[in-house]
């Protein structure tokens, strides 16, 4: 289908394209600027979607990989001491790929950033810049899942951070200013503690050579494909002169530091604190956004760079990660008890569900990975169709506190059974995505720690309690005055919903259609952590 | 031998879901239409379950297992089968038979309400998500139907969404049967990881199980089996979870009677059946449903003695009966019930029916304010009197005969203790039912004016419904008597004719009488003062009233505990995690302030300062190498 | 050799009363003075190691006269800058000099 | 043991570029004097900008002439007057980078200076011009006089420059203050050179070099007071934490023109002499190893310290001018990086990476600093809150200092970005990973100094909604560093390349 089309770049920068058109486009033609945004987002969706349609998972998405020389800058032509080695080089190639670890990801990217942007078209306020960052931010998004050269994920990721902060920072409620403030530093930390182990990582294992008439030429490189090739071949790595090797601690030294990073995305108590103010201040189309699909760059990076790159450290702490993710859990369920702010209730639901992609990853089988991904997949859909409900309702109500709503299921029918629906899927019922991701990743880790996935499961109840608390302090009930002459929602914002809503049940209803895709997207990690590690 | 219907069984839940689609997508606007469309879909899934039956009863038909592969990850394959045995097809009819009455009932109960096609659509979704349950081949797909049939009493209970109550009950059922279902996801883990192949369905546990070949471990089949046991307590009211079934009685009463008395409430039973080989390998299992189930049955029949509201009362009736279920379960009687949860079916639903229009016509549910409707409505007199011989245990009322069966599978099997639970249960049942019956439909009205005026028969889209299961509850007895075992051996597939004890026989009949008489006495002769009791033993009625005062005690420790916690864990995380991020940045602004501070415009400040860190500097590395 | 001690000794002490004088004079004037004493100081090591060194040469005495050139510029330069301040302020006071900073 | 050092014709050309600026010194000096006072000056500006174009030329003829002779095998290098002073890639590229940020320096303040009341607007570039030259010498110096020399001259011009606005009290206040921090700078480093001399002998870089090996032996606390001499003098130069109190003092109180020259030029020309200094002296041959070790320890602590200072205290400043002193600060830390790491088989591309971050933090500060010329022009105060609803008010200004500032922040596609990154992974294969963690720690809080103009110019409304103007030649150099800024970071390649293609760490550092 997409022969001789590089069609993950197209994926990749076409939203860069369309947010230099948006910016060209007259101020004042907002239908036209509403268009523009929409359209060049609805591309990369289809695109993505065309990619999956010709996705084989037998062939890992190897046709589809993107290779280029970007640039490659010499560190040293002279021989200072007498090695073999004549010459060392830094490269950072443009290097992008598919597989089936990155391909749900890249169809929640589409479908979540496509309905986002239908749910953006109530922003009035300077919707051209709105819109070309919106269009940049999904360049950086779809970047950090294709990407396969770190220094080019990291790019696309810092990517994602400069617009967030402006997209939170101009559009948001009250306290936007000091949420984009928070999130730019608390995520600037986090990619500042990657950066330093992927450069740990391209030291040690990102290195390549040439036997040349001269001698050796050693070139350091981010490319993913090299490290695992490294890694996998350890007895030619060491023969490589003058590379010093990724020492024992070296490596826990760049486990723990991805750790950090990608727990502060995910996030990981207790590095979540950030996120909560960015769900409760940032416009709901960025929320949408942030929650649907930002959070789990944080568990594609963890499975991506954390355990494929240092499975032995992923195996020995597997226990810590899952003490962590049940700590996630009950620690997210529990307070999402006790909030009164709908949306706090689903950030710290958010928190709760990540808690469990731990788990799924911390479970080192095939079933709690893919039992992970899917969670991410799931929450993403999940957490968008919540927080669109939730741009809707606030721009009818004005608020969105548990306590001042009640009864929207007579004032607005269709938008509260929507509601309910979404609050069902994120507690897990059956049926609908939220429980395969659950179910799956319980599975996974069932068979190495049970104990801990029995504590852990206590979260499925407590979402129960909390979902159902809030979603029906909100839409059953008597109706308050106030609220009675709330008009239903129009059908641009029913479109997104409805699409959600039908992407949940189809996942919950069928889920090979996920973990086909993901078939052999974990097999070089497992056998990593049989034969490597085991023996 | 071949199952010509049983492989198109699929379609038994396939036509309530169509249904289910069609209401929902086209919404609001079918109004009356969605009903019809329902019901028939209703109709169509009993005639397959029937000649599906029928099939098996004549042709003894093998088991049949269809399905498609569903969820295929690394170790996983779970198919989406269904599996058609005698056991399933029995449930489908049950099942197909009361959703189609209800279907019918609620035609005229609902007629008024605006939202009737989505009362149809979650009917049709209900009976769907049951029926998928009943077929379901393995343990997966199987809780899936189970949290299925969950949400959809959740929506059913919480219907009449603008009732604070009824969203207290909605929330309150969903979540007490979650904890049950945490148990049941646990064993189903357990399952999966102890079974040779991870398989997960029934045929599989069986023959693991059943052959005690000791591949799973004792300990861990106990565990295994009374983790689904958890489950199934959750689902079926038993004790410590049944909270939550009386207070579903907000919900719509068809309703009440097709999930909350006849269907989904006896699931949990079903899955024990299901599962019956792993409780059989383990005694202790055994052990606790019985004593459970017994405890159950005396329990909510006590309380069900001292509550005013019709629908509460036979909801602690429906508690006690399921009790009685799991006994029989527990001293390892599975046809004695499956037969009990076969007739409860009928003339529980029956009841709720009867219960229903009663309401209808009136518009209150305290018997207190009812009265003499026997004489103004004819039909639900007669049939609700019945059902409630039938449940009282009345020969030759199909109540009897399953009550029997019960209390001969415990004396049998050796439990003497359990026996008496029963009987005692037995006369307890007997007691509040002709409490109620009498004080509804005997006497003189007792209620306004008004009510009086409305109390008028139900339309005959109601009362037909009630007329079939009434003639069921009479007849359905015969299938398993004491002198010709036939569900029993169509069931298990062996014969077991327990004969005739005459102690059971005399000890139930005895017990039943004895409560009926009592309640003629109180509440139509009134020989004896109904508050004869509780004005000697105040507390006693009081805690009755109050059942015990479990809710509040949960309220207190669990929702109670929870808050507390929440709120801790608020005051945690505002203070000592934010607060952490939040010192971080400030030290660093403090850094930044102590810069201001050196920067106060003298240069010879800024000398000193540069003139102290060099030295400072020197002393720490040049002078470390000088002494 | 130990002459060239006693030299280097010197100026030592000498550089270091011209730091104190810098950091601790209050008049602007003495200030620069006491700039010229350590660049002095300076000087007189750089003669010294001319004379006394362990390679004595005279690059250390053409180094010595480049330096008190450039110290002469530099010193015409800073008194001319002071002047330039002292007509707006009115004061040779280094402590008074302080509008910027706060 | 003497030698004549005469200067030769063929040196003459080797020297064109610095003689080119003295030329045109003298010359607009002279045209100043000569032409009547009502005559328009404006064009002494264009004249100046001219000596700097052809100076630049120069420079490129002679990078050509080198590579021409690299090509045919030749020496690479030419040394002058008694080997004290040298033509090689590493001053030629530096060189090129002084004239061409003077050039924009200049014509950015083109169509603002008059507006900065510099009431004799001609010494103002004339005097440029010769600070440049110093700056060039220091960077193609390989003797320790003509280190002093360049470095003096340098620092006088630029004392004078700082204070050329004499009639408004601050200025006069920041020379004042420059002058004495200068001179005890000096002071220190001339003092370190003494006993670099006395222990050696000569003050030829590569000759130190070869004798501080011997001198080791016997005069170990006189190499480490040589060293920890000249490192406080460069602390105070480059105004490391905690030597950098006077910077925003300064920075604040000079001409903008100036203060953009005193962080970018001056700076720059401090760090050649640095590197030139310490990677020929420091590498002598010892036993000793502790000692080169300390050495640049020493400096490792400085740059930390600069890092964290500078950031910390950029953090609630308030005053744009001391903000972007204090960025510097944080920056001269980073810059100093570096050098201080050892220099390994693995690690010999020190000056890649300082040139490159050099060349980006130029474009960034150059840029930056137009910026706020152009906003003082308009609100008159240097403040923060001037640059609230730029957005609004210059919506293209905006979005190039936009850039610019993300590129200071070091956040990509960047100049800054990528310098930051080469010099990170050196700290990582040189193992420095403390250097390393505290460059990305500073790294992130600077995200918040720098997001603070951000923060201003998009979600602040101003006090009015006036548009600003951007003189014309203010724009261009606003535009041409963004620009260059940005590509910096598309294209690292180019300029990586070139730089190590042309520089060659045995030839270019290690005098001969």
């Amino acid at each position: 289908m997409f022969a001789n089309v590089p069609v993950l770049s197209l994926i990749i920068w076409l939203p860069l394209l369309g947010s230099l058109v948006v910016l060209l486009l007259p101020g004042r033609s907002g239908g036209a600027i509403r268009w523009a945004g929409i359209s060049f987002t609805f591309v990369s969706m289809v695109l993505a979607f065309g990619l999956y349609a010709s996705y084989l998972p037998l062939a890992g998405g190897g046709e589809f990989a993107e290779h280029g020389s970007w640039l490659s800058v010499p560190l040293n032509t002279e021989v200072m001491q007498d090695t073999s080695v004549t010459s060392y080089r830094l490269a950072f190639d443009y290097s992008l790929g598919v597989d089936g670890i990155s391909m749900p990801l890249v169809l929640l990217t589409g479908i979540v950033a496509s309905m986002a942007s239908l749910a953006s078209v109530h922003i009035f306020k300077r919707q051209k810049t709105y819109f070309s960052l919106f269009l940049l931010l999904q360049t950086g998004m779809y970047g950090v899942f294709l990407a396969r050269d770190v220094i080019w994920f990291f790019i696309f990721f810092e990517l994602t951070l400069i617009p967030m902060f402006f997209l939170i920072g101009i559009w948001g409620y009250y306290g936007r200013e000091k949420a984009a403030n928070r999130f730019l530093v608390y995520n600037g930390l986090g990619s500042a503690v990657m950066l330093l182990a992927f450069l740990i990582l391209i030291a040690t294992l990102g290195f390549a050579s040439v036997q040349t008439d001269g001698g050796i030429e050693l070139t350091f490189s981010g490319s993913y494909d090299t490290m695992l090739a490294n890694l996998a071949d350890p007895n030619a790595a060491a023969h490589q002169a003058g590379a010093w090797l990724l020492s024992d601690n070296l490596q826990w030294a760049a486990f723990i530091l991805l750790l950090v990073a990608f727990g502060i995305k995910l996030p990981i108590f207790p590095f979540h604190t950030w996120m909560l103010k960015v769900h409760a201040e940032a416009p709901p189309p960025v929320v949408m956004i942030h929650s649907g699909i930002l959070l789990k760059m944080g568990v594609y990076g963890l499975i991506r760079f954390a355990a494929f790159l240092l499975p032995a450290q992923l195996h020995s702490w597997s226990a810590v990660l899952a003490v962590l993710g049940v700590i996630n859990i009950l620690y997210g369920a529990v307070l999402a008890c006790a909030q009164k702010e709908f949306k706090l209730v689903l950030a710290y639901s958010s928190i709760s569900h990540m808690g469990i992609v731990l788990l799924g990853i911390a479970s080192l089988n095939e079933t709690g990975f893919e039992g992970a991904v899917y969670q991410a997949v799931s929450h993403g859909l999940i957490s968008a169709l919540l927080f669109l409900i939730v741009g809707s309702l606030h721009e009818r109500t004005g608020t969105t506190r548990i306590d001042e709503l009640g009864g929207l299921a007579r004032a607005v029918p269709f938008t509260a059974g929507i509601l309910l629906t979404a609050g069902l899927a994120s507690l897990g019922l059956p049926g609908l995505s939220g429980f395969i991701g659950e179910f799956l990743s319980f599975l996974g880790l069932f068979s190495t720690m049970k104990a801990l996935t029995a504590i852990g499961t206590i979260g499925v109840l407590l979402a129960a309690v909390y979902m159902l608390r809030s979603v029906l302090a909100m839409t059953y009930g008597p109706l308050p005055e106030k609220l009675a002459g709330l008009k239903e929602a129009r059908f641009i914002e029913t479109l997104p919903m409805v699409v959600l809503t039908a992407f949940i049940v189809l996942l919950g209803i069928y889920p090979s259609l996920l973990t086909d895709l993901m078939q052999h997207g974990f097999d070089g990690l497992l056998r990593e952590l049989q034969t490597g590690v085991g023996g | 031998m071949s199952s010509v219907f049983s492989q198109y069984a699929w379609l038994v839940p396939a036509f309530p879901v169509a249904a289910f689609a069609i209401l929902t997508a086209l919404g609001r606007s079918l109004s009356r239409a969605g009903a019809v469309i329902a019901t028939i879909a209703s109709l169509a899934s009993f005639i397959l379950s029937l000649i599906i039956a029928i099939e098996r009863i004549g042709q003894n038909a093998e088991d049949y297992v269809g399905g498609i592969d569903w969820l295929r990850t690394g170790a996983v394959n779970i198919s989406a089968g269904y599996e058609v045995t005698n056991l399933t097809s029995l449930m489908l009819v049950v099942v197909t038979l009361v959703a189609l009455l209800v279907n019918l009932y609620s035609f005229g109960y609902m007629a008024g309400d605006g939202r009737i096609s989505v009362f149809y659509a979650y009917v049709a979704l209900f009976t769907a998500s049951m029926l998928g349950l009943v077929l379901a081949d393995n343990l997966a797909i199987l809780y899936i139907c189970w949290e299925l049939v969950g949400v959809c009493s959740f929506l059913l209970i919480g219907f009449w969404y603008q009732k604070p109550e009824a969203r207290a009950a909605a929330k309150k059922a969903f979540i007490v049967t979650r904890v049950g279902d945490l148990g049941l996801l646990i064993a189903i883990l357990l399952l999966f990881w102890y079974m040779p192949g991870h398989a997960l369905d029934f045929a599989s546990i069986h023959n693991v199980f059943d052959t005690q070949s000791g591949i799973v471990s004792m300990s861990i089949t106990t565990l295994i089996a009374l983790l689904i046991f958890v489950g199934a307590v959750g689902k079926s009211g038993q004790f410590p979870l049944h909270v939550w079934l009386p207070d579903a009685m907000e919900g719509p009463t068809p309703i009440s009677a097709l999930i909350h008395a006849a269907t989904m409430v006896a699931a949990g039973v079903f899955l024990v059946v299901r599962t019956f080989d792993i409780f059989e390998a383990s005694s202790a299992a055994m052990t606790v449903v019985a004593v459970i189930g017994a405890f159950t049955a005396i329990f909510a029949a006590t309380i069900g003695l001292a509550q005013n509201d019709i629908k509460r009362i036979l909801a602690y009736s429906t508690v006690s009966q399921l009790g009685y279920m799991m006994l029989a379960l527990g001293v390892g009687s599975v046809s004695a019930a499956m037969f009990h949860l076969f007739t409860h079916a009928f003339f529980k639903a029956l009841l709720f029916l009867g219960a229903g229009s009663v309401i209808h016509a009136i518009h209150t549910q305290d018997i207190r304010e009812m009265g003499g409707l026997g004489r103004r409505m004819k039909v639900t007199a007669w049939t609700f009197g019945i059902g409630a011989l039938a449940l009282s245990g009345i020969p030759p009322f199909s109540g009897f005969w399953s009550k029997e069966a019960i209390l001969t599978a415990a004396l049998e099997g050796d439990h003497p203790w359990l026996f008496i639970v029963g009987v005692v249960t037995a006369f307890f049942t007997a007691l509040y039912m002709a409490r109620l019956f009498f004080l509804a439909f005997a006497g003189k009205p007792r209620g306004n004016a008004e009510q009086a005026a409305h109390a008028k028969e139900s339309p005959a889209v109601m009362t037909i419904p009630m007329i079939v299961l009434a003639a069921l509850a009479v007849v359905s007895g015969f299938v398993q008597t004491p002198f010709k075992d036939w569900l029993g051996e169509w069931l298990t597939g062996e014969a077991s004719s327990h004969g005739a004890s005459g102690l059971v026989l005399v000890a139930s009949i005895a017990a039943s009488l004895l409560g009926l008489y009592l309640g003629w006495l109180a509440f139509v002769r009134g020989t004896l003062r109904p508050d004869a009791v509780s004005s000697r033993l105040p507390w006693l009625s009081r805690l009755l009233e109050r059942k015990y005062y479990i809710d509040e005690l949960y309220q207190l420790v669990f929702a109670g505990g929870l808050r507390g916690l929440g709120r801790a864990l608020a005051v945690f995380d505002e203070a000592v995690v934010d607060g952490a991020v939040r010192l971080t940045g400030y030290s660093v602004r403090a850094l930044g302030r102590l810069n201001t501070k050196l920067q106060n415009g003298q240069i010879q400040t800024y000398g000193l300062a540069a003139i102290l860190a060099a030295v400072i500097l020197v002393l720490a590395i040049a002078g470390r190498r000088f002494w | 050799m130990s002459m060239l001690g006693s030299y280097l000794t010197l100026a030592a002490v000498l550089f270091c009363v011209g730091l104190f004088g810098v950091l601790t004079k209050r008049n602007a004037i003495i200030v620069l003075l006491s700039i010229e004493l350590m660049l002095n100081a300076v000087n007189l090591n750089l003669v010294a190691f001319s004379k006394y060194g362990a390679q004595p040469s005279l690059a250390g005495q053409i180094f010595s006269l480049f330096s008190m050139t450039v110290a002469a510029a530099e010193a015409a330069v800073g008194i001319a800058v002071l002047i330039a301040l002292y007509r707006r302020k009115a004061t040779v006071n280094v402590d008074e000099y302080d509008e910027l900073g706060r | 043991m003497i030698q004549t050092n005469t200067l030769t014709w063929s040196d003459t050309w080797y020297m064109a570029p610095e003689l080119a600026l003295v030329v045109a010194t003298l010359v607009l000096a002279a045209l100043d004097l000569a032409l009547p006072r009502r005559t328009n000056r404006d064009w002494i500006g264009w004249g100046a900008l001219a000596g700097l174009v052809a100076a630049g030329v120069f420079v490129g003829w002679h990078i050509h002439d080198l590579r021409s002779a690299a090509g045919a095998g030749e020496q690479t290098y030419h040394s002058l007057l008694g080997g004290s002073y040298r033509i090689d890639d590493f001053g030629n590229l530096l060189k090129l980078i002084f004239l061409g940020a003077s050039a924009l320096l200049v014509l950015a303040s083109l169509g603002t200076v008059k507006r900065e009341d510099v009431p004799i607007k001609g010494e103002f570039y004339y005097l440029f011009l010769p600070a440049v030259v110093g700056a060039m010498v220091m960077a193609s110096s390989a003797d320790l006089i003509t280190l002093f020399l360049g470095m003096e001259l340098l620092g006088i011009t630029s004392y004078i420059l700082v204070g050329v606005r004499k009639r408004t009290g601050v200025s006069g206040e920041a020379a004042f203050k420059y002058v004495v921090t200068g001179g005890t700078a000096s002071a220190f480093i001339l003092y370190g050179m003494s006993f670099l001399y006395g222990l050696t002998g000569s003050t030829n870089l590569g000759a130190i070099r070869g004798a501080l090996g011997g001198a080791a032996a016997d005069s170990r606390a006189l190499i480490y007071a040589a060293f920890f001499l000249l490192i406080v003098g460069f602390a105070l130069k480059l105004a490391l934490a905690p030597f950098h109190a006077w910077a925003p003092d300064v920075y604040q109180g000079a001409p903008t023109p100036v203060t953009s020259f005193l962080a970018v030029v001056a700076k720059g020309a401090v760090f050649a002499m640095a590197y030139r200094l310490f990677l020929n002296t420091a590498y002598f041959q010892t036993d000793d190893s502790r000692l080169r070790g300390d050495v640049f320890l020493a400096l490792a602590v400085l740059a930390a310290a600069a890092m964290i200072v500078g950031i910390a205290g950029a953090l609630k400043q308030q005053s744009a001018k001391r903000l972007l002193a204090l960025s510097g600060v944080a920056n001269a830390g980073v810059l100093l990086v570096p050098l201080a790491l050892d220099v390994t088989d693995l690690h010999a591309s020190l000056f890649s990476e300082f040139l490159y971050y050099f060349i980006a933090y130029v474009f960034m500060n150059v840029g930056a600093f137009a910026v706020l010329t152009v906003i003082l022009r308009d609100a008159g105060s240097d403040k923060l809150s001037a640059f609230a609803g730029l957005y609004h008010r210059a919506p293209w200004t905006a979005v190039a200092m936009t850039a610019l500032l993300c590129s200071l922040a070091g956040l990509p596609i960047t100049g800054g970005f990528f310098g930051k990154l080469f010099i990170l992974f050196a700290s990582v294969q040189t193992k420095a990973y403390w250097l390393a963690a505290i460059l990305l720690a500073t790294t992130v809080v600077s995200y918040y100094v720098y997001f603070s103009f951000i923060r201003q110019m998009y979600m602040r409304t101003g006090d009015t909604d006036g548009k600003v103007a951007v003189p014309v030649p203010a724009g261009i150099v606003i535009w041409l560093s963004a620009a260059a800024t940005v590509a910096l970071g598309l294209a690292p390649k180019p300029v990586l390349d070139w730089v190590g293609g042309v520089y060659s760490l045995a030839v270019d550092f290690v005098a001969r």
